[in-house]
């Protein structure tokens, strides 16, 4: 029983409201402080962390509300350690960058970015259904602020596809949560993960509960056909949002399904597995198809997602026996979450140095004065495009070989996607820094204040490309007592 | 210190190389990075050196040593470690690549002289260095795919270099997403294996695989074959070998290290590492075998009609290892290392003059706007010949015992085996024949107006504009473009330093293997292949190599005779030649449209999918169907719900009513 | 003469009421018409009483006279005011609020 | 024959005693000559009647009686129930204080009505008896006729008042005749008997037509579809604090009394009923979270808004278990507080811009009014049911209970009704964060009194003297009210325990149910 | 006996109900009402609720009736045409409802097993119906009722005069506000409603 991860959550939020009734110029400091704390806890954690230990770790359990069996109840384990390193480390980049470059009403702005980091933060520690859903609800409202202020021409109307589009999905889990929690509570209800886990219900209602659950997970990841709300909200969100929204929300859609819908309901899992690995290979192509014929970055890398995001579906799915597939998955939420952000904040470099554009008709030749950005940009695009030497290739490894042992004839036609990645990220590369400049494009190199957000995220990438082992060993075994779960 | 302490120190160097060239950016002036760089792969090449000598004093059966740096990814029954493997073969490859490279970056250091890139230049090269050893040693599945990809990087980067040139990114971009293709088969590849084997690692799976499959089992052949598509990908073998010629693009040294000397024959080195498996499944073996002849023919023949004096050799490169892989997949490894290693030397050397050439040129490398440059650069023209000597199998030349080599143990190991050798005499034949088209269009004749002005007043002809020779669209000279002093033909000494040392080696290369005077590679390399069954039998008998070497050199002689009478003496003869066979000839000069064939099955499709996805089901199905169908379904509700509120009290009087009838008619009906 | 006959009558009574509710546009037949539907209520009730012999039946029914007294000075009052407003006497002139 | 006069127990009486006299003496008040008396004076007074109201009730809290005979049952249902009604009662009077309204209809008058109107609604959810039951349902519905008509500057006023007047006249009547049928069919007024006359009766035809014609009479004051449709155009028409308190307090005791009745005295006929309910509960909710949808007038949309809640509380009903009665109660006090904090805004925003109750309104609030901005955009998420407000668990609990009684589906429509309405409430929050003042529509003044005021609903005269361009008055009561209302929404968001424990009380009085 | 007089009672208030709701002026619908009102009451008394039908002479036809008629007069009771502005779609659907409604309160009324109302009533019981024991009802049991019923009038009768009274501000239709004359307008009875006093009385002299 510890409040180390209260502190941690709830910290960002704390600092924001601070922050709020501070004077209007301190607030990006206090921002910058309230994610920069969490990081430095979520640093000691990695390193604190038993990686030999089973079960939860940091373990925080309270009754919160008796009368509907909720319980304030927080846990970190090999499924969510590094990915709240993740988060922190994004919302901490993106924090300064922000800081660094005020928006109007920027005090307003902090305060949105703490809840949404307390909101991502308790969705990925949360160890009690309700909480969870709760917060995977809570996420969505800052995200709404943020896309609906400080965004693009069509922000509104983006912001309102977004909430609803995604708000559907979830809300339908809410439902089918509380169904979970009052059809399996033995007696007293109860939403703790753990009493689930233990108690599963019927085939049937476990079939209707889940599909109820993954589609709430693929419309927020989003995943093919259920990201129609993903291009307006990509194209109008501001860049600095834009990197923790894609880089951290929608692996807390891949992280529901380990932590929530697998254990929860493995005979569902089991009857949907095919069904699950088509709509993944699917987003796999359509996404790459598509990256590679947009202009517009935004739309490029949001497309990109939805193509990684399938891989990690895929990987989720696999459902092999040594859960490599499981593993391959958790690695890579982590190493596309850590590609994106940057790419994301590059691309914001890019728009500067191409007279505010955003189209790659207008880029070109950037590279010419800029040979620092130039090689940053070079070594994410490689990660991206999962290069072996990458952590990001290592993690596609472990998903084709999971998916290969179960699936063969998917996991061939899924390494496609990888083939058709290394298309569209050197397209995106090339046609914005390489070739003869555009028209409006005034190349100068990155200044200090884009490399100290920039250089450190970058150097994340490499130091986990040479030694993934680490997130690897810290996975294994939960991953591992997931997949066993479901093969039950 | 032990071998592999060597070894880490061989990958070492030029990483640091890298790291440091990259960093000091700023700080040092461009040449001393040049300097940096070839330092680097210096000490590299001295502790390859070293690592030989440390391994020769180990005794036979441990010359297989294996290091582990540290654990990978260990994870889930998965041990991919970061451990090198340092054997004869290893060994070998070390030693070429390191040497080879350190002449090139001799080379460089002046050739890139003038560019505005130079020290962006020597990062990428020495992390190319770095990559193709770490693709050597690798010890495993996986650290192997590491250092095929960052080859192909490294090689994407350097094809590229000059990335305002449309034309070279292009090219970058289809020799990458090519290798991709290759690093995406040799990884299902490994899947196969790994399953059977149930382990990445080489020696490991090399004595699990006779247990783990039985002969030609389906899941081997499989993996074999994914195997060699990355080989073949790497190798440029038909049929994803169409990035080679485009990627004549990048620098002349690029050419000479990365697309003749070193990167290119890592399919080689790979078959001939997986040989375990590959005797295991001769079916795949075969495949290899066959291909890997059609290649050299092909390349052959499409080099005996290309203008561009880049592509020619770039085409014979194919060719050559279109020899080597059906060297090795016909379990002639010792033959195919050897011609792998002599080619190394003779084909960079030949790439090295052809810079100098084009650099005399301004650039143009088209060979019909060439002549006479005989007496305007002889150094030039006198490794010229060396190399295209050495290339078509003079005596006594290095090609010629290398090249022979493998067509004797082809006849060798009988049945079909010899039709290949048959055709291996077809190749050299052709191969002479191109070879010294080249040599006597460029040399020979009337001297063309860039000679004239090198021969008169002993300066490099400087076109007002600098053009792209491909396209013939106007540069400028700044970075991303080649630089404005960048016409130093052979002046410069570092150049002619590493010409020469090329030439020398080029000339005797061949010493190390001299059938039955000298087998010192055969036993060297014996331990790397002491798990083979062919390696000690296949051994041709005395009076099989003696013709097999008479009739090598005579077809040699020949083809340059041939040569000689159709481009010296009666230059009109080609043209009516051509009229002859222009069936043929087109083929040969459509590159027997392989290029169109991809574009018809591959791209042409994708762009066409993705158009459609992008224009038509994005809107109508994801938005349409999906978002707008159901808004639309709302908005109608809402329009009729606000309707009905009509202010009328009277109409919501009637709808209470209504409600109320309906109501009692339900009740009474449940009643 | 069995109760079932008032008890039709009402109902009968009831929905003449509710019908010219519906029918009337004057809000002063309207007041009326739902005059006739609580007498309606009324008559069924004392019906009632009678059938089972308590007296509930009939307090009631004195209940709702007291309520549609009541409604009906509310009623006429706003009818005033409407007029008073210079507001057209009739129901569907009255449709400001719609939509 | 001396009748015996019925002993009666004062104490348990006593909230009721205390609205009854606390109307009486504020319409006294109201006659005094002095301003101030009038101005000031009577709604100190109705604030502290609904005070002791309030204090007497939670004196009586557990007592669990039933007086005069068994006429009223001053349980803790009714207490609870009482709570919200003076909750919302007082907020009506903060918003209505120094409103032209409240002047209009002479303070007096109107505050007493408005107590009156409590009372109606106490008695209504505190009946026993069919007689006590339509006596309570007409001393709430007159005065709120009445008050719905007080802003006679305004032709919507009176014209809402008409209509609310005649239909719901309609209504009362049809309840009327259900209720006699009841007492038909079961020879008896009061729920016991019924309930005990119900358990042999079955599925008697005249029995299962009154129940009919009684769920349409209060399916009409809780505004349910199909008999909704007085709603928005009474909502809209009548001066905003009598529809903040409209929207609150008339839907508590309606779903109160329903409660009693059908959960206690019909409770044998839930196999009829329920799927009747449940089948309205859904049509509910789905007409009124559509028809909200592209409304400009804030108060109509926040009537449709408020009969998709009903809907949704509906729900609680139909479950027919102690659970689902702690669920509806909860939710009531959710919708409550959260309804509360929007109306108080608009009031405050009518009073200082010229564009009344548009949706233009509230314009720029984020940048310019913070305390105004915040509170709408907490309410408005509340009753979204966006986590960390009440509203969320409200919808948890009610999900919960419909699950818990096999009406798994309820809950589904429930969810995709909340999903349907968050397309209205973003646009509100979105009015109020994301669009500048300068968008708004020049000024569309609502019909203008003589003296060219703009006679807006619950406009007042402080706000209107002041000059058009720098109408900048608004009460701080006003803002108070959205304050503490969205305060509330965030904190029981946070811990609901409070409100759980009150709504298991009332759950509790009902003994019959599981 | 009874039977004749029950009939003759039932269609006399059926014929007011009908005159009620379909004669065209105001007026004559209040009185086709109080007919209603009376013949009601002798349905009362045959059901044995002498008070009921007492109270229902005095109180209903006599004083709420008399309201009505003033208010007719004041307002002046403007007989409207017929016709509806639904058209003949939303009358003929209301006459079809309430036709509905009639059916299925009849098949209640008919199908009820209740054997009760298949008799005359529940025998004779002392008392029943008399004033002295709704009294004492009142008294007792319905305690509650009765004084929520006297608080009910009160609130109703304040009400009423909230509503109707004078306000400065609300031009009375009787008198001419000065604005108009001011405008300059001419005031002409047609802007008065038919049937009011202005009506009567014709332009104001100038």
């Amino acid at each position: 029983m510890t409040i180390h991860l209260s502190i941690l959550i709830f910290w960002p939020l704390l600092l924001a409201v601070l922050g709020g009734l501070a004077p209007r110029g301190v607030a990006p400091l206090f921002a910058v402080v309230g994610a920069f704390v969490p990081l430095g806890y979520a640093v000691i954690m990695l390193a604190d962390f038993d990686t030999g230990a089973a079960g939860l770790q940091y373990v925080t359990d309270d009754a919160w509300i008796d009368e509907l069996g909720i319980r304030y109840s927080l846990g970190i384990d090999g499924l969510n350690l590094w990915l709240v390193a993740l988060t922190t480390l994004l919302f901490a980049a993106s924090a300064l960058w922000v800081a660094l470059r005020p928006p109007v009403r920027a005090k307003l702005f902090a305060v949105h970015f703490g809840i949404a980091e307390t909101a991502v933060l308790g969705a990925f520690v949360a160890q009690d259904l309700a909480l969870f859903v709760l917060f995977f609800d809570l996420m969505l409202v800052p995200f709404y602020f943020l896309l609906g202020q400080w965004g693009g021409p069509e922000r509104v109307a983006a912001a309102v596809k977004m909430v609803v589009y995604t708000l559907v999905g979830s809300l339908l889990m809410l439902a089918a949560a509380v169904a979970t929690a009052v059809l399996a509570s033995p007696g007293e209800l109860t939403f703790a993960l753990s009493d689930l886990r233990e108690n599963l219900l019927g085939e049937n209602s476990q079939k209707l509960l889940f599909a109820a659950f993954a589609l709430a997970f693929l419309i927020k990841m989003p995943s093919f056909p259920f990201h129609g709300w993903m291009p307006d909200a990509y194209r109008n969100m501001p860049l600095p949002v834009l990197a923790v929204f894609s880089g951290v929300v929608s692996k807390v859609a891949a992280y529901g399904f380990l932590r929530i819908a697998l254990p929860l309901f493995p005979e569902a899992v089991a009857d949907w597995q095919l069904i699950l690995l088509i709509i993944a290979l699917l987003s796999i192509v359509y996404g790459s198809v598509l990256a590679f014929t947009q202009t517009n970055i935004r739309l490029i890398l949001g497309y990109s997602s939805i193509a990684q995001l399938g891989f990690i579906t895929l990987g989720i799915f696999a459902l092999d026996p040594e859960g490599r597939g499981a593993q391959g998955a958790l690695l890579q939420a982590i190493n596309h979450g850590l590609v994106v952000a940057p790419l994301f904040l590059i691309a914001a470099l890019l728009a500067a140095r191409a007279a505010g554009s955003e189209d790659l008709r207008d880029m070109g030749g950037i590279a010419t004065r800029a040979p620092v950005l130039a090689t940053l940009f070079m070594i994410v695009t490689l990660a991206t495009l999962a290069m072996p030497g990458s952590a990001n290739f290592v993690g596609e490894f472990f998903i084709l070989l999971g998916v290969f042992e179960s699936e063969l004839a998917v996991a061939i036609i899924a390494s496609t996607g990888v083939i058709l990645a290394s298309v569209y990220a050197l397209r995106l590369y090339i046609r914005s820094m390489h070739n003869r400049e555009g028209p409006a494009v005034t190349s100068f190199d990155m200044g200090l204040r884009d490399a100290i957000v920039l250089v450190p995220l970058v150097l994340a990438i490499l130091a986990f490309a040479v030694y993934p082992q680490l997130a690897l060993e810290a996975g294994e075994g939960a991953v591992q007592a997931v997949t066993e779960a479901v093969a039950r | 210190m032990s071998v592999t302490t060597y070894g880490w120190l061989v990958l070492a160097f030029p990483l640091a190389g890298t790291i440091l060239i990259g960093l000091t950016w700023r700080l040092l002036p461009a040449r001393a990075h040049g300097i940096l760089g070839t330092l680097a792969i210096a000490l590299s090449f001295a502790a390859a050196v070293l690592a030989f000598f440390e391994l020769e004093s180990l005794g036979e059966e441990e010359r297989q040593v294996v290091a582990v740096g540290w654990n990978y990814a260990v994870a889930n029954g998965l041990d991919a470690k970061v451990s090198i493997l340092i054997d004869p073969l290893s060994t070998l490859m070390m030693l070429v690549v390191s040497g080879v490279s350190m002449l090139i970056h001799l080379y460089s250091v002046a050739y890139m002289g003038g560019d505005r890139g130079y020290t962006r230049f020597f990062a990428y090269l020495n992390f190319f260095v770095f990559s193709m050893l770490l693709l050597v040693l690798a010890a495993n599945f996986f650290l192997l795919i590491v250092g095929w990809a960052f080859v192909g990087a490294a090689s994407y980067l350097l094809i590229s270099f000059w990335y305002r040139r449309t034309t070279a990114t292009q090219a970058g971009i289809k020799a990458f997403v090519i290798n991709v293709v290759g690093d995406v088969g040799l990884v299902l590849g490994t899947y196969f294996i790994f399953r059977g084997t149930g382990s990445l690692d080489f020696l490991t799976t090399f004595e699990e695989v006779g247990s783990a499959f039985g002969r030609n089992d389906g899941d081997l052949v499989a993996g074999c074959l994914l195997l060699l598509v990355g080989a073949f990908a790497k190798s440029a073998q038909v049929p994803l070998h169409t990035w080679l010629p485009d990627a004549m693009e990048g620098p002349t040294p690029v050419s000479a290290l990365i697309h003749a000397a070193t990167m290119v024959t890592a399919g080689v080195y790979l078959i001939a590492r997986m040989h375990p498996l590959f005797e295991q499944a001769p079916v795949a073996a075969d495949v290899g075998a066959i291909l890997g002849c059609a290649t050299l023919l092909i390349a052959a023949t499409i080099g005996l009609v290309v203008t561009d004096l880049k592509r020619v050799i770039a085409y014979s490169t194919m060719s050559q290892i279109g020899y080597m892989v059906m060297a090795v997949s016909s379990a002639a490894y010792a033959a195919g290392m050897f011609h792998l290693m002599t080619h190394a030397f003779f084909k960079a050397l030949l790439f090295m003059a052809a810079g100098s050439v084009i650099a005399a040129m301004a650039g143009t490398q088209n060979l019909d706007r060439m002549g006479g440059f005989r007496r305007a650069m002889p150094f030039t023209f006198g490794c010229m010949v060396i190399g295209g000597l050495a290339l078509s199998g003079v005596p006594p030349f290095s090609g010629f015992f290398s090249k022979d080599e493998i067509i004797a143990l082809l006849f060798a190991r009988e049945d079909w085996h010899v039709v290949l050798g048959v055709l291996g005499y077809v190749g050299s034949f052709m191969t002479a024949i191109y070879t010294f088209r080249m040599i006597f269009r460029a040399f020979s004749g009337e001297p063309v107006t860039e000679a004239r002005e090198l021969l008169d007043h002993g300066h490099l002809y400087h076109p007002e504009h600098p053009t792209n020779p491909m396209t013939g669209e106007i540069e400028d000279t700044d970075v991303g473009f080649p630089g404005p002093e960048h016409h130093i033909a052979e002046r410069e000494a570092p150049m002619k330093a590493a010409m020469g040392m090329l030439a020398l080696l080029a000339t005797i290369g061949g010493a190390v293997q001299i059938p039955s005077v000298n087998e010192a590679l055969h036993h060297f390399l014996e331990p790397a292949f002491h798990d083979s069954r062919f390696y000690e039998e296949l051994e041709p008998s005395g009076t099989l190599t003696i013709v097999g070497l008479l009739i090598g050199s005579a077809i040699a002689l020949l083809g340059i005779f041939v040569a000689y009478t159709l481009w010296v003496r009666s230059p009109e003869r080609p043209r009516a030649l051509q009229q002859r066979f222009a069936f043929l000839h087109r083929i040969f000069v459509n590159k027997w449209y392989f290029d169109e064939g991809i574009d018809l099955l591959v791209v042409r499709p994708m762009a066409w999918v993705g158009r459609f996805a992008a224009s038509t089901f994005e809107r109508t199905f994801v938005n349409g169907a999906l978002v707008g169908g159901t808004s639309g379904l709302v908005r109608l509700g809402s329009a009729a719900v606000r309707r009905v509120q009509n202010g009328y009290l009277r109409y919501y009087a009637a709808l209470l009513l209504m409600g109320i009838t309906t109501l009692g008619a339900y009740f009474l009906i449940s009643a | 003469m069995n109760l079932t006959w008032y008890l039709v009558v009402s109902a009968l009574i009831f929905c003449i009421g509710a019908g010219g509710v519906l029918v009337r546009r004057n809000p002063l037949v309207i007041l009326l018409c739902i005059e006739l539907m609580l007498n309606a209520a009324n008559l069924a009730l004392v019906g009632f009483s009678r059938a089972h012999g308590n007296m509930d039946g009939q307090m009631f029914a004195l209940i709702v006279m007291v309520v549609a007294a009541c409604e009906v000075a509310v009623g006429l009052g706003l009818i005033v005011a409407l007029f008073r407003r210079r507001l057209p006497i009739d129901v569907d002139e009255l449709r400001e609020l719609q939509g | 024959m001396t009748p015996q006069a019925p002993k009666i127990d004062w104490e348990a009486l006593s909230p009721l005693v205390a609205l009854a006299v606390g109307a009486c003496i504020v319409l006294l008040v109201g006659l005094l000559r002095g301003r101030f008396a009038r101005r000031h004076l009577t709604p100190a007074l109705t604030v502290v009647t609904l005070g002791a109201t309030a204090g007497l009730g939670v004196w009586q809290w557990g007592a669990n009686t039933s007086v005069v005979e068994g006429a009223l049952a001053i349980d803790d249902l009714t207490l609870s129930l009482t709570m919200a009604f003076v909750v919302g009662g007082i907020a009506a009077v903060l918003l209505s204080w120094r409103s032209s309204a409240a002047e209009e209809a002479g303070e007096g008058e109107f505050y007493a009505l408005l107590l009156s109107s409590v009372l109606g609604m106490v008695v209504l959810v505190a009946a026993q008896n069919l007689v006590a039951l339509f006596l309570g349902f007409e001393l709430l519905s007159i005065p709120l006729y009445v008050l719905c008509a007080t802003h006679m500057r305004r032709e919507h006023s009176l014209e809402s008042g008409l209509k609310y007047l005649i239909i719901g006249s309609v209504g009362s009547a049809t309840l009327l005749y259900g209720l006699a049928f009841l007492y038909g069919a079961t020879g008896s007024t009061d729920f016991s008997g019924i309930a005990a006359a119900g358990a042999e009766l079955g599925d008697d035809v005249l029995f299962l037509t009154g129940i009919a014609l009684v769920v349409a009479g209060l399916a009409f004051k809780a505004s349910v579809a199909p008999f909704h449709q007085w709603t928005p155009d009474v909502y809209e028409g009548a001066p905003t604090p009598v529809t903040a308190f409209m929207a609150v307090a008339t839907k508590a005791a309606a779903f109160g009394v329903m409660l009693r009745l059908f959960d206690v005295a019909l409770i044998d006929a839930a196999t009829t009923w329920g799927p009747a309910l449940a089948t309205l509960a859904a049509v509910t909710i789905v007409v009124g979270n559509v028809g909200a949808i592209g409304q400009s007038s804030l108060k109509r949309l926040l009537a449709y808004s408020s009969v998709a809640q009903a809907g949704y509380m509906l729900a609680g009903v139909v479950v027919s278990t102690s659970l689902g009665v702690q669920a509806t109660v909860f939710y009531l006090f959710a919708y409550t507080v959260m309804n509360l904090a929007a109306f108080a805004v608009i009031v405050a925003r009518e009073r200082e811009t010229p564009l009344g109750d548009d949706i233009s309104s509230l314009y720029g609030l984020g940048s310019t009014r913070p305390l105004l901005a915040w509170p709408m955009t907490i309410a408005m998420l509340g009753l979204a049911g966006l986590p960390a407000t009440v509203g969320f668990f409200g919808k948890l609990y009610l999900i919960r209970a419909a699950v818990d009684n096999d009406y798994g589906w309820l809950g589904a429509v429930i969810v995709i009704g909340s999903a349907i309405s968050l397309v209205y409430y973003l646009r509100v929050i979105a009015a109020v964060w994301m669009r500048s003042p300068s968008e708004a529509p020049v000024a569309r003044v609502a019909v203008a009194g003589p003296r060219g005021r703009p006679a807006i609903a619950g406009g007042s005269h402080e706000a209107d003297a002041a000059a058009p361009e720098e109408r900048r008055v608004t009460q701080l009561e006003v803002i108070f009210v959205a304050v503490v209302a969205a305060i509330a929404t965030i904190v029981f968001g946070i811990y609901p325990e409070p409100l759980f424990d009150l709504a298991r009380d009332a759950g509790a009085a009902l003994t019959n149910l599981v | 006996m009874a039977e004749v007089l029950f009939f003759i009672a039932a269609i006399g208030a059926v014929a007011g109900a009908v005159g009620t709701v379909s004669l065209r002026n105001p007026f004559y619908a209040v009185l086709a009402l109080v007919c209603h009102l009376l013949a009601l009451a002798a349905l009362f008394l045959l059901l044995r609720a002498e008070f009921v039908a007492a109270a229902q002479v005095v109180v209903y036809a006599g004083a709420v009736m008399v309201l009505y008629v003033f208010v007719v007069a004041y307002v002046g009771g403007s007989g409207e045409p017929l016709v509806v502005a639904g058209g003949a779609s939303l009358r003929f659907a209301s006459i079809l409802f309430a036709l509905a409604l009639f059916v299925e309160l009849t098949i209640a009324l008919v199908g009820t097993g209740l054997s009760a109302l298949e008799t005359e009533g529940a025998g004779y019981a002392p008392g029943f119906g008399t004033p002295a024991e709704v009294g004492a009802l009142f008294l007792t049991k319905f305690l509650v009722a009765f004084e929520i019923a006297s608080l009910l009038l009160l609130i109703a009768a304040v009400g009423a005069v909230i509503l109707a009274r004078r306000r400065a501000g609300l031009g009375e239709p009787g008198e001419v506000s000065v604005a108009d004359v001011m405008r300059g307008r001419e005031i002409t009875a047609s802007d008065a409603p038919a049937g009011s006093m202005l009506e009567a009385a014709g332009p104001p002299k100038r």
